[in-house]
C-alpha cells in the first residue's frame, strides 16, 4: 500500500478548496493552493514510483468494492505499471510547469480562482484516467477530462465563439464516448469483466481473428472513442476551435495530456488490438490520414494558435500511426516528447500573445526576435524538436515511429516522411512570420515575467534533451515487445533530411523572398482555398449531419412527438381527471371534520374486513 | 412486619385496549373540537396511543424495535408540531380565527 | 403492585384524555394532554421502556407541549364557542366511534386469547444502551432520514413563521 | 425465608423514608439559608453589611422571612384563571424539588450494619430524568405568566418559556459529553467513573479527564445553567426594570415564596449536577492521606480566624458571637477525625463544598454582571451556545472513539 489515491486526490482537494472558497481568497492564496496541490501530487508520484520501482509487474491497490451488481463487480482499484508511470510523470510534471506558467499568464483575468479550480479538477480526472485499473474507472476520468475541457474552452463564456466552441468539443466528444461505452458493453459481454488484467489475460488467450469479429468490433469502437478524445478523423474538428480557451488550457489539455488519452487508452488495450489486425490497419490509416490532412491545413493558417492546434492534430495522427503499425512504445515515446515540445510551443505562443496584448494573427507579428528574446530562444528549441532536427527529443520519437512504419509498409513510410517535411515547414513558417522580418503590428511588445518563462526554460531543456533522457521503448520493454525494425541509419538520415528540407523551404519562402507565398497561393487558387478553408469539413458536417438532425428532430420529435403525441395524451388525461373531479368536487366541502369523519368510516370498514378475515383465519398471531 | 402480598400483574391486552381508548378519544377530539390547536393536540393524542401499542408489542416480543418506532414517531411528531404550529400562527395572522369550520375555503 | 400502578395511571390517562376532548379552553386541553403523556411515560416504565419513557417526558411533555402552550399564549386563543352545525356530525360520528372502539377491543381480545402478564422488570431491553445500539446499527438509515426530516421541518417553520417581506 | 424478604422490604421502605426526611429537611433549610447567604455575599460585594438585625449576623433572617411570607395576605387577582393560578407555583416547586431524588451525595456507606447509598434512588437514566424535570419546569413559569392575566406577567411567561426551551439544547448537549466519558446515564456511576488520580496527583474529574478534558463543556454547561435557572445575566422573565417582576408579578405570600423556593432549588440541583458530571462528585481534589485532613484543617483555620477577629471586635457583640462560632468550627474540625464517621463525612464535605463553590459563583455573577437584552439572549443561545456545544460534543465523541 503506497497510497496511490493521494496522487489524484491532492488536486481534487485543491479544486475543492479553490472552488468553494476561492472567491474570497486573494490570487496569491489561490495560486499557492492550486500549484501546491499539483506540486505535492508530483512529489507523491516520484515517491510512489521510487517505492514501487523497478515495477516489473503492475502494482495494484484496491480500496473498496465500487459497484456490485449481479455478475458485474467493479472494485475501486488504482494500478501503476511502467506505462502509467510514464504518463503520470508527464501529466504531473508538465501539468505542474503549466500551472506555474498560468499564474503569470492568467494573472489579470477575472475568475482566476475558477480557472485554477477547473485546472485542478482536470488534473484529478486525468490522473484517475491514468491510474484506473478497469475500463469503467478509466471512463470516469475520460468523461471528467472531457467536462473540464468543456468548462475551460468556454472559460471566456461571455464570448459567444468560446461557448459554442465548448459545446462543439463536448458534443463531438459525446460521439466518441458513445463508441467507448459501446465498446465497454461488448467487453463485458465478451469477457464478463472490465478489469484490465483479467480482460487482457483473456485477450492474450484468444486467437488472432483475421476477419471481422467481436474483438475487431470492440477495437473499432475503442478507436472511435479514442478518435473523439484525441481529435482524429473524423472527429478532429473540435480541437482547432478549442483554441478559444486560454492558452495554458490549450497547452495542458489540448496539447500535452488530455488529447493523448486516446493514445494511452489504445496502447493500454494493446492486447486487444494485437488480436484484431483489421482494427490495427484502420488505426494506422486513420492516423496517417489525420496527420497529412491536419499538416496541410496547418500550412495555410494565420492564427498562431490554430497553426499549433492543427500541428497537434497531425502529431496525434503520428502517434496513432505508430500504434497502428504495432509500435506502441514508439507512440508513447512520441506522446512524451510531444508533451514537451507542443506544450512549449503553446506556452511560447501564449507568451507571444501575452506580449502583444492578445494579438494572435501572425500577419500582425514579426521581428519579435529582439523584442522578446527569451521567448524566442525557448520557442526555437521547440521548433527544432518538432521539426525533427537530429538529436532533439522529437527526432528520436519520430525516427522510432518512421522506422516501425517502414517495417510495416513503405508506402505509409513515404507519406509519413512527407508529412514530417510539411510539419517542419509550417512550424518554421510560423516561427519566421512571428520572429523574423520586421514588426508588422502596433502593440508594444514586452517580455513575459520570470514566472512565465522559467517553466518555458525547463520545457525547452526537456524538448531538446527529453528524447535522449527518457528512452521510452527501453522502459516499456516488459510491457510491449521491442519495436521491431532495427535502427536503419538510412531511414534516420531520410527522416532528418525531410525535417531540414521543410525548414529550408520555409526559409526560402518567408525570409529569402517574402513575396513568394502569396504568388504560390494565387497560382493554385482553388486548392489553396480548399485547404485554407480546412477542406470545408465543418461545412460538410453541418450540411450532412447537423442540419438534417436539427430539422428532423424539430419536425418529428417536437412537432409530432412532443406537441401532438405527449401533450395530447397529457392534456387528455388532464381533461378526463377534471371531468371526474367535477363529480367528486361535491365531496370536498372544505370542512376538515367531515373529511375526518370519512376517514373514520373508512377505518371502521377496514377493521370490519380485517376482523372478518382474521375470524376466517382464527385470530391473529 | 408482615410480608406484602405478591404483586398481581395485568395482561398485555389491557395496555392495547387502553391505547385503543386513547386513540378513540383522540379521534373524538379531532371530530368534535373546533379550535385548530385542539385538533392538532388530538392528533398528538392519537400518536401517543399508537406509541403505547408499539411499546406494548415490543414488550410482548421482548425486542427493542418497538421502542425505536416510538422514537421515530416522536421525532416526526416534533417536526410536525414545529411546522404545524407555524402554519397555525400564519393562519391566525391571515384569518384572525382558529375555528376550522370558518377556515373552509382556500382563498380569502 | 404492577396492577395497582397500571390501573392508577391508566385511569389518569383516560381521564385526562377525556379532559382534552371536553375542556373548552385550549390551555386546559394542552395541560390535560401533558397529563396523558406523563401517565403514559409511567406505563412505558412498567413495560420496561426506560429510554422511551424519558424521551416521552423530554420530547413530548418538555418540548412539543411547551410549544403548544407557547403558541396558545402567543395567540391568546380564547375558549371555543359551540360549533354551528355540530349536531349532524356528532350524530354520524359518535356511533362510528363506539363501533370502532368495540371492534378494536374485540379483535384484540380475539387476537391474544391468552396474553402474557406484564411484570415489571421482566423485559430490560429498553435501556438507553440497547436503544442506541439498535438505532445506530439496524436503524441507521431511518435515523439519518429523520435528521433530514427535522432539517426540512426547521426550514419550513422558519419560512412560515417569519414576517412576510413586503 | 419469607420473613427475610419481609424484613428486607421493611428495611428498604423504612430506610427510604428516613433518607427522604433527612434530605428534605436539609434541602429546605439549605434553600432558606441560601437566600440569606446570597443577601450577605451581595451585600459584602457591594460594601454593605446585609441583614444583621434578626439574630447574630442576621442568622435568623430566613426564619423571619418565612414567617412574614406565611402571614401575608394571599392575593388572588380578578380575571385570573383561578385553577392555573394556584396550580402554577405548585408545578414549579414540585418539579424543582423532585429533581433532588436522583442526586447522589456520596458513595455506598455502611452505618450500624445497614448498607446504603447516600442517594434517594439510583435511576439508571438519572440524567434523562433530570432533563425531563427541567423541561417540565417551564410549565410553572409559563402558566403563572399566562394565568395571572397581566401583560407583564404574560410577557415574562412567554419569554421564560422561550428562553428555557432554547437553553435546554446547549444544556443537554454540554451535559452529554461527560456522559460519553463515563459511558453511563446513572449519576452515581458517572461520579464513580471520575474517582482516582492521573499521574498520582491530577484528579480524574471530567474537566481534567483524558482523553477529552471537559473544561469547555463545563463552561458551556454553567452558562446554560444560568439561563435555565433564570438567573442574572439571563433573568429576562423577571426583569424588574421592564416587566415589574415578570411572571410572578401577581403572586404574593406563600405562592410567591414557592416560586422563590423553586428558583433556589433549581440552582442547587443544577450545581449538584455540575459537580457530579464535571467536578468528580464527592471525590477529593488530592490523594487520600492528605485529603482526609483538609476538612479538619479548614475548619480549624476558620475557627482560629473567627476567634482572632473576636479578639478585636468591629461591632460590640462580635466579642461574644465570633469566638462562639470559632469554637463550634474548632469542634467541627475534630468531628472529621472520628474514624467511623469519616467514610460518611469526608465525601459529604467534598461534595457540599464543591456545590457551595458553584453556588457562590452564581451569587457572585448576580452581583457582578448586567442583564442581557432579549434578542441578544436568543441570538447568544442559537448563534453561539448551540453551535459551539454541538462542535464540542462532536470533538469529545471523536476523541473518546479514537483514544478509548
Amino acid at each position: 500500500m503506497h497510497h496511490l489515491w493521494l496522487i489524484p486526490f491532492l488536486p481534487l482537494a485543491g479544486f475543492l478548496v479553490n472552488g468553494l472558497f476561492g472567491k474570497r481568497f486573494s490570487k496569491g492564496i489561490v495560486s499557492v493552493v492550486a500549484i501546491g496541490s499539483v506540486a505535492l501530487s508530483f512529489l507523491w508520484v516520484l515517491k510512489c514510483l521510487m517505492a514501487v520501482a523497478p515495477l516489473e509487474t503492475p502494482h495494484v491497490e484496491r480500496y473498496f468494492m465500487w459497484i456490485q451488481s449481479g455478475s458485474l463487480a467493479i472494485p475501486f482499484e488504482l494500478a501503476v505499471d511502467r506505462l502509467s508511470a510514464i504518463m503520470l510523470m508527464v501529466v504531473t510534471g508538465v501539468g505542474l510547469l503549466i500551472h506555474i506558467y498560468a499564474s503569470g499568464y492568467m494573472h489579470d483575468e477575472d475568475g482566476y480562482y475558477r480557472f485554477y479550480a477547473f485546472f485542478n479538477l482536470f488534473m484529478f480526472f486525468m490522473l484517475t484516467l491514468v491510474l484506473a485499473n478497469n475500463f469503467l474507472l478509466l471512463f470516469v476520468g475520460w468523461e471528467g477530462v472531457g467536462l473540464c475541457s468543456y468548462l475551460l474552452i468556454g472559460y471566456y463564456f461571455v464570448k459567444h465563439s468560446a461557448s459554442t466552441a465548448g459545446n462543439k468539443a463536448f458534443i463531438v466528444n459525446r460521439i466518441g464516448d458513445f463508441g467507448f461505452s459501446l465498446a465497454m458493453f461488448l467487453i463485458f459481454i465478451a469477457f464478463g469483466t472490465l478489469d484490465f488484467p483479467k480482460v487482457f489475460e483473456a485477450a492474450k488467450a484468444l486467437p488472432v481473428e483475421t476477419a471481422a469479429g467481436m474483438t475487431t468490433a470492440i477495437c473499432l469502437l475503442l478507436l472511435l472513442g479514442a478518435a473523439g478524445k484525441s481529435a482524429q478523423i473524423p472527429l478532429y474538428v473540435w480541437l482547432p476551435d478549442a483554441m478559444e480557451g486560454p492558452t495554458p488550457v490549450s497547452a495542458l489539455i489540448h496539447a500535452a495530456t488530455m488529447v493523448t488519452a486516446g493514445v494511452y487508452m489504445v496502447a493500454r488495450s494493446s492486447a486487444l488490438f494485437l488480436k484484431a489486425p483489421v482494427a490495427m490497419e484502420t488505426v494506422a490509416w486513420v492516423g496517417l490520414a489525420t496527420a497529412v490532412m491536419a499538416a496541410t491545413i496547418g500550412i495555410t493558417q494565420f492564427d498562431i494558435k490554430k497553426v499549433y492546434a492543427y500541428s497537434t492534430v497531425s502529431q496525434l495522427g503520428y502517434m496513432f500511426l505508430a500504434l497502428g503499425v504495432g509500435a506502441f512504445s514508439a507512440g508513447i515515446w512520441h506522446v512524451v516528447t510531444h508533451a514537451f515540445f507542443k506544450a512549449l510551443l503553446f506556452l511560447g505562443a501564449g507568451s507571444v500573445i501575452h506580449a502583444l496584448h492578445h494579438e494572435q494573427d501572425m500577419r500582425h507579428m514579426g521581428g519579435l526576435r529582439q523584442k522578446i528574446p527569451i521567448t524566442f530562444a525557448v520557442l526555437t528549441c521547440a521548433w527544432l524538436a518538432i521539426s525533427g532536427v537530429p538529436f532533439t527529443s522529437g527526432w528520436y520519437s519520430k525516427e522510432a515511429i518512421l522506422g516501425a512504419v517502414h517495417h510495416h509498409s513503405p508506402l505509409m513510410y513515404w507519406i509519413g516522411v512527407g508529412t514530417a517535411a510539411v510539419t517542419a515547414f509550417y512550424v518554421s513558417r510560423s516561427m519566421f512570420m512571428t520572429f523574423f522580418g520586421e514588426y508588422r503590428g502596433h502593440a508594444h511588445p514586452h517580455e513575459s515575467p520570470p514566472v512565465m518563462w522559467a517553466p518555458l526554460a525547463v520545457l525547452a531543456v526537456l524538448s531538446l534533451a527529453g528524447g535522449a533522457l527518457f528512452n521510452v521503448p527501453h522502459i516499456l520493454e516488459p510491457i510491449f515487445p521491442a519495436a521491431h525494425g532495427e535502427h536503419d541509419i538510412m531511414l534516420e538520415i531520410i527522416g532528418s533530411a525531410a525535417g531540414l528540407l521543410g525548414i529550408g523551404i520555409a526559409y526560402v519562402m518567408y525570409i529569402a523572398s517574402p513575396g513568394m507565398p502569396a504568388s504560390i497561393a494565387a497560382s493554385l487558387g482553388g486548392v489553396y482555398r480548399l485547404v485554407y478553408n480546412k477542406y470545408y469539413v465543418d461545412e460538410a458536417y453541418d450540411a450532412t449531419i447537423v442540419r438534417p438532425l436539427v430539422n428532423s428532430s424539430r419536425g418529428a420529435l417536437w412537432q409530432f412527438g412532443d406537441v401532438w403525441l405527449i401533450d395530447g395524451v397529457v392534456n387528455g388525461i388532464g381533461g378526463f381527471s377534471r371531468w371526474i373531479g367535477g363529480g367528486l368536487r361535491l365531496l370536498q366541502s372544505g370542512s376538515i371534520r367531515s373529511y375526518a369523519a370519512w376517514v373514520v368510516a373508512g377505518a371502521v370498514i377496514f377493521i370490519i374486513a380485517a376482523g372478518v378475515i382474521g375470524g376466517a383465519q382464527g385470530g391473529l398471531r | 412486619m408482615p410480608p406484602l402480598p405478591i404483586p398481581t400483574a395485568v395482561p398485555l391486552t389491557y395496555y392495547l385496549i387502553l391505547s385503543a381508548i386513547l386513540f378513540a378519544l383522540g379521534v373524538a377530539g379531532f371530530l368534535f373540537r373546533r379550535s385548530l390547536i385542539t385538533i392538532f393536540m388530538s392528533i398528538e393524542l392519537m400518536l401517543n396511543a399508537v406509541n403505547l401499542t408499539f411499546v406494548a408489542f415490543s414488550y410482548h416480543h421482548k425486542q427493542v424495535d418497538g421502542h425505536l418506532f416510538t422514537f421515530f414517531v416522536m421525532v416526526v411528531a416534533a417536526a410536525e408540531a414545529a411546522v404545524g404550529l407555524a402554519i397555525i400562527l400564519t393562519v391566525f395572522k391571515n384569518r384572525g380565527t382558529l375555528a376550522v369550520d370558518e377556515i373552509d375555503s382556500l382563498k380569502l | 403492585m404492577d396492577a395497582i400502578l397500571f390501573f392508577l395511571f391508566a385511569a389518569i390517562a383516560v381521564v385526562s384524555a377525556i379532559n382534552v376532548v371536553v375542556q373548552r379552553h385550549p390551555i386546559s386541553s394542552a395541560l390535560s394532554l401533558v397529563g396523558v403523556m406523563g401517565s403514559l411515560a409511567v406505563l412505558y416504565l412498567l413495560l420496561g421502556a426506560e429510554f422511551i419513557a424519558a424521551a416521552q417526558m423530554i420530547v413530548y411533555a418538555g418540548a412539543i407541549m411547551v410549544l403548544f402552550v407557547f403558541v396558545i399564549m402567543l395567540l391568546n386563543a380564547g375558549s371555543e364557542t359551540s360549533p354551528r352545525k355540530g349536531w349532524l356530525l356528532t350524530a354520524i360520528a359518535m356511533p362510528l366511534l363506539v363501533l370502532f372502539l368495540g371492534l378494536v377491543s374485540y379483535i384484540i381480545q380475539r387476537g391474544f386469547p391468552n396474553a402474557p402478564l406484564v411484570k415489571f422488570g421482566e423485559f430490560t431491553g429498553g435501556s438507553p444502551k440497547e436503544v442506541g445500539t439498535a438505532l445506530f446499527t439496524r436503524y441507521l438509515l431511518p435515523f439519518e432520514i429523520t435528521s433530514v426530516l427535522i432539517l426540512i421541518a426547521i426550514i419550513g417553520a422558519v419560512v412560515l413563521a417569519r414576517k412576510e417581506m413586503e | 425465608m419469607n420473613l427475610d424478604i419481609a424484613s428486607i422490604l421493611g428495611n428498604f421502605y423504612v430506610l427510604t423514608l428516613v433518607k427522604l426526611g433527612l434530605v428534605a429537611f436539609v434541602l429546605l433549610t439549605a434553600l432558606a439559608y441560601l437566600q440569606w447567604i446570597e443577601r450577605k455575599v451581595i451585600a459584602h460585594i457591594q460594601l454593605r453589611v446585609g441583614p444583621t438585625r434578626v439574630g447574630p449576623h442576621g442568622l435568623l433572617q430566613p426564619l423571619a422571612d418565612t414567617i412574614k411570607l406565611l402571614t401575608k395576605e394571599d392575593l388572588m387577582p380578578p380575571h385570573a384563571n383561578k385553577f392555573f393560578f394556584v396550580l402554577a407555583p405548585m408545578v414549579a416547586v414540585f418539579f424543582a424539588l423532585s429533581a433532588i431524588a436522583v442526586i447522589p451525595f456520596g458513595p455506598k456507606i455502611n452505618l450500624f450494619g445497614i448498607e446504603t447509598y447516600m442517594q434517594l434512588s439510583d435511576l439508571n437514566i438519572g440524567v434523562l430524568y433530570l432533563l425531563a424535570l427541567s423541561g417540565m419546569g417551564v410549565y410553572g413559569v409559563a402558566l403563572a405568566g399566562w394565568s395571572s392575566n397581566n401583560k407583564y406577567a404574560l410577557i415574562g411567561g412567554l419569554r421564560s418559556s422561550a428562553q428555557m426551551v432554547s437553553y435546554e439544547l446547549p444544556l443537554a448537549l454540554a451535559l452529554a459529553s461527560p456522559l460519553l466519558l463515563a459511558g453511563s446515564l446513572s449519576l452515581r456511576e458517572i461520579a464513580e467513573s471520575q474517582s482516582g488520580f492521573m499521574l498520582g496527583f491530577i484528579p480524574r474529574w471530567a474537566i481534567f479527564q483524558m482523553p477529552a478534558p471537559q473544561l469547555i463543556g463545563f463552561i458551556l454547561f454553567m452558562i446554560a445553567a444560568f439561563a435555565e435557572t433564570n438567573r442574572i445575566p439571563f433573568d429576562l422573565p423577571e426583569a424588574e426594570n421592564e416587566l415589574v417582576a415578570g411572571f410572578h408579578t401577581e403572586y404574593s405570600s406563600m405562592k410567591f415564596a414557592s416560586f422563590f423556593m423553586a428558583e433556589y432549588a433549581n440552582m442547587v440541583t443544577i450545581c449538584c449536577v455540575a459537580t457530579l458530571l464535571f467536578l468528580g462528585g464527592w471525590y477529593p481534589i488530592v490523594p487520600s492521606p492528605v485529603a482526609d485532613y483538609i476538612p479538619s484543617l479548614l475548619h480549624w483555620g476558620a475557627g482560629a480566624m473567627l476567634i482572632f477577629h473576636g479578639m478585636q471586635p468591629a461591632r460590640k457583640w462580635d466579642k461574644y458571637t465570633m469566638p462562639a462560632f470559632g469554637v463550634v468550627f474548632l469542634l467541627g474540625g475534630f468531628v472529621f477525625l472520628i474514624p467511623f464517621l469519616q467514610p460518611i463525612l469526608l465525601p459529604l464535605f467534598w461534595f457540599i463544598s464543591k456545590v457551595g463553590i458553584l453556588l457562590f459563583l452564581f451569587i457572585w455573577v448576580r452581583a457582578t454582571l448586567p442583564r442581557f437584552r432579549y434578542d441578544q439572549l436568543m441570538h447568544f443561545a442559537w448563534a453561539f451556545m448551540f453551535p459551539v456545544s454541538v462542535v464540542h460534543l462532536f470533538a469529545t465523541a471523536f476523541l473518546v472513539a479514537l483514544l478509548k
